[in-house]
């Protein structure tokens, strides 16, 4: 391949790694969100026999 | 007329608190004299002229910047921003009469820093003064605006270059451009544009940026 | 709650089938530039990034009018997440547009072209729309000011544009201009194909990121009724 | 962002005088802000049907410029509230307030008393429908606090009041309605 080709596919390749590193960056926030939600559940349950 | 009205009272308060702490005009005098003193230093011998043109407007930016700064700092650390937004006036009135102020600033400013830069550098030309008015109107404008916008945040010194900076890059563009190429035609109707566009924008969204 | 869940399901489903499409459509089956050749290609992914940091912006003011217009809060958080999504799109303009120089012309930077100097003020500029937004107390008047300056953004774009145009005369000489490669129907569809499946990726992104944060707000909530 | 008032709802008839009470922090301050417009709403809607020049806000701060004199600060509020015979409604109230010989020096002068009477001055300057007055007596010495008793009882009646205070007892007789924040 041809520098500049290396180039074009390079530059592919960085659009789908943003885009990648946008996926697991929802994936760590979704996690957050789950430890969230089931904190609040506990909190909740607690109020409910307090 | 009463709007008219009220932004006469309120350019003559802005005036009025600047002869009796007077401390922005002064303080934009200097630094415009010692900005350009410094750029004399900063330029080698066979600079050409556009370079010395590029570093006026430099020059003339961050004076405006540094006016912008205390624009609203009487209003921020007394809180009587609140006062004036309470007023039944239109809030804009504010902005008009904060614009018109900075506007006498920059042009006293000018009209000291003008001269030394024909005296330092070269000879000021018609196209130069004209390009540098309508600049002015399009910094005075965007800037009371966002000058406003910082003082209702947290780290309002930090903040106001950041905002001001790439919103006036096509008043340095216009303002070069009709100093140094030929026909500057075109580059002052580019100027008169920009400053309608933003004055306008800024006139409407004021009321947003002080009232909820 | 199902339509909204079956909308970024279906947008998602949409955005990776023109994705894979375009991409594909792009690197294999688009005809090879008569000059260029293959770099040729960065083509179909450089211009409908940008088309589409455009896109973002335009939304995210459409959005900030709505906001000043109706005060109805929900306005405030779509902006953002609109904004938010332009500067991604628009540092990845900035990548692929570097490399295109790069390949072009062998320099990773070059002022003569428009459109990238034009990215890197928004980028600019809409880096301070964060930090306006992270130096004031979350409420309404976030709202007001983030809003109100996203609009100035969508006003500076053709500005600025006009302004380096108008700029190239005398700041830097026009050493490399390329008209923009002359599209032949087949590349035209290709183009067309990639700008769908960009503008498709930004209604999935945006509209999960939109649910995400509307998720924290809720959660936030409902801390506040517990504690 | 904290929330301070919830699920709050309120109203005030014309003419009624509310006394809000309730310690430090329980929303008072926050309460009269959002009466008098300075604050909108996060949730619930909120209308006051008077225009804003009909409403006076005395707030935490005097609202005045330290660097411009008693008169020149009533002088822009008059202007900026269309107040017909501005010179001689802000002689009266100077001369009410006790601040007459004061009205040529700096705001910056005076004592955190004379700011207060100041701003009670810019407060009835325009002769306001609803009349918002947070923390009244704060910084007020004997001679002052009369004048307020006074202000309150002549306008109860004719004017809407809303007063927030921590030391209600002073008040309470005057007061049509109460609203005490948790």
């Amino acid at each position: 391949m041809t520098t500049s080709e290396k180039y074009v596919t390079g530059a592919y390749l960085v659009v789908l790694a943003v885009i990648l590193l946008y996926v697991v960056l929802y994936s760590l926030k979704l996690a957050r969100l789950e430890r969230e939600v089931a904190e609040l559940t506990e909190l909740a349950r607690r109020r409910q026999v307090a | 007329m009463t709007y008219f009205a009220d932004v006469a009272a309120l350019a003559r308060k802005d005036i009025l608190l600047e002869l009796r702490s007077r401390d922005t005009l002064p303080a934009m005098l200097l630094f415009v004299l010692s900005a350009l003193v410094v750029f004399h230093f900063s330029l080698p011998s066979d600079a050409s002229e556009t370079a010395s043109t590029g570093l006026l407007w430099i020059a003339l930016l961050f004076t405006a910047l540094l006016g912008l700064a205390r624009a609203f700092a009487a209003e921020r650390d007394q809180r009587v921003l609140d006062g004036l937004v309470l007023a039944p006036c239109d809030r804009s009135a504010i902005w008009l009469a904060k614009s018109l102020g900075v506007l006498a600033f920059l042009g006293l400013a000018e009209a000291v820093a003008l001269p030394a830069y024909a005296l330092f550098f070269q000879p000021v030309g018609w196209e130069l003064v004209a390009a540098i008015v309508l600049a002015d109107l399009g910094l005075a404008a965007v800037g009371t605006l966002l000058a406003a916008m910082a003082a209702a945040s947290r780290a309002r010194e930090l903040l106001l270059p950041l905002l001001f900076l790439p919103l006036v890059i096509p008043v340095v563009v216009g303002g070069v451009g009709a100093t140094v190429v030929d026909d500057p035609g075109r580059y002052l109707g580019f100027l008169a544009l920009y400053d309608a566009i933003f004055a306008i924008l800024s006139w409407a969204s004021f009321e947003y940026v002080v009232a909820e | 709650m199902s339509l909204r869940n079956n909308r970024a399901v279906l947008l998602a489903a949409a955005a990776s089938v023109l994705l894979v499409a375009g991409l594909a459509l792009a690197l294999f089956w688009a005809p090879e530039d008569a000059d260029q050749g293959f770099s040729q290609r960065i083509f179909y992914i450089h211009v409908p990034v940008a088309l589409t940091a455009y896109a973002c912006f335009a939304w995210g003011a459409w959005k900030a009018l709505r906001l000043l217009w109706t005060r109805e809060p929900h306005y405030d958080l779509e902006s953002y997440t609109a904004v938010h999504m332009g500067v991604i799109f628009g540092v990845l303009t900035l990548v692929t547009g570097s490399v295109w120089a790069k390949i072009s012309w062998g320099v990773w930077w070059t002022w003569s072209e428009r459109q990238l100097t034009l990215f890197l003020v928004l980028f600019l500029f809409y880096c301070a729309y964060f930090m306006l937004r992270f130096s004031v107390e979350p409420g309404p008047r976030r709202a007001n000011l983030s809003a109100v300056y996203a609009l100035f953004g969508v006003a500076l774009i053709p500005v600025s544009f006009l302004a380096i145009r108008l700029g190239e005369r005398f700041i830097h000489p026009v050493v490399f201009r390329r008209d923009g490669p002359a599209l032949s129907g087949s590349m035209l569809f290709v183009f067309c194909v990639c700008l769908a499946a960009m503008l498709a990726l930004f209604a999935s992104l945006y509209t999960n990121e939109l649910t995400g944060k509307r998720l924290d707000a809720r959660l936030r909530e409902l801390r506040e009724a517990l504690e | 962002m904290k929330r301070v008032l919830r699920d709050l709802d309120l109203e005030v008839e014309e003419g009624g005088f509310l006394l809000v009470t309730g310690p430090n922090g329980s929303g008072k301050s926050t309460l009269l802000a959002l009466l008098a417009g300075l604050l909108a709403p996060t949730e619930g809607t909120l209308d006051v049907d008077l225009p804003r020049g009909r409403i006076g806000y005395l707030a935490h701060e005097p609202l005045v410029y330290r660097e411009l004199t008693a008169l020149e600060n009533l002088d822009l509020y008059g202007r900026l509230y269309h107040v017909r015979e501005r010179r001689e409604t802000i002689g009266a109230l100077l001369e009410r307030f006790g601040l007459w010989e004061a009205r040529h020096q700096r705001v910056g002068s005076f004592s955190r008393g004379m700011q207060q009477r100041l701003a009670l001055c810019r407060v009835l300057l325009h002769d306001p429908a609803l009349l918002l007055l947070d923390e009244p007596y704060s910084a007020l010495d004997e001679s002052a606090r009369g004048l307020v008793d006074e202000l309150l009882r002549e306008t109860s009646g004719g004017r809407t009041v809303v007063v927030a205070s921590h030391e209600p007892d002073h008040v309470r007789p005057l007061s049509t309605s109460i609203l005490a924040l948790a």
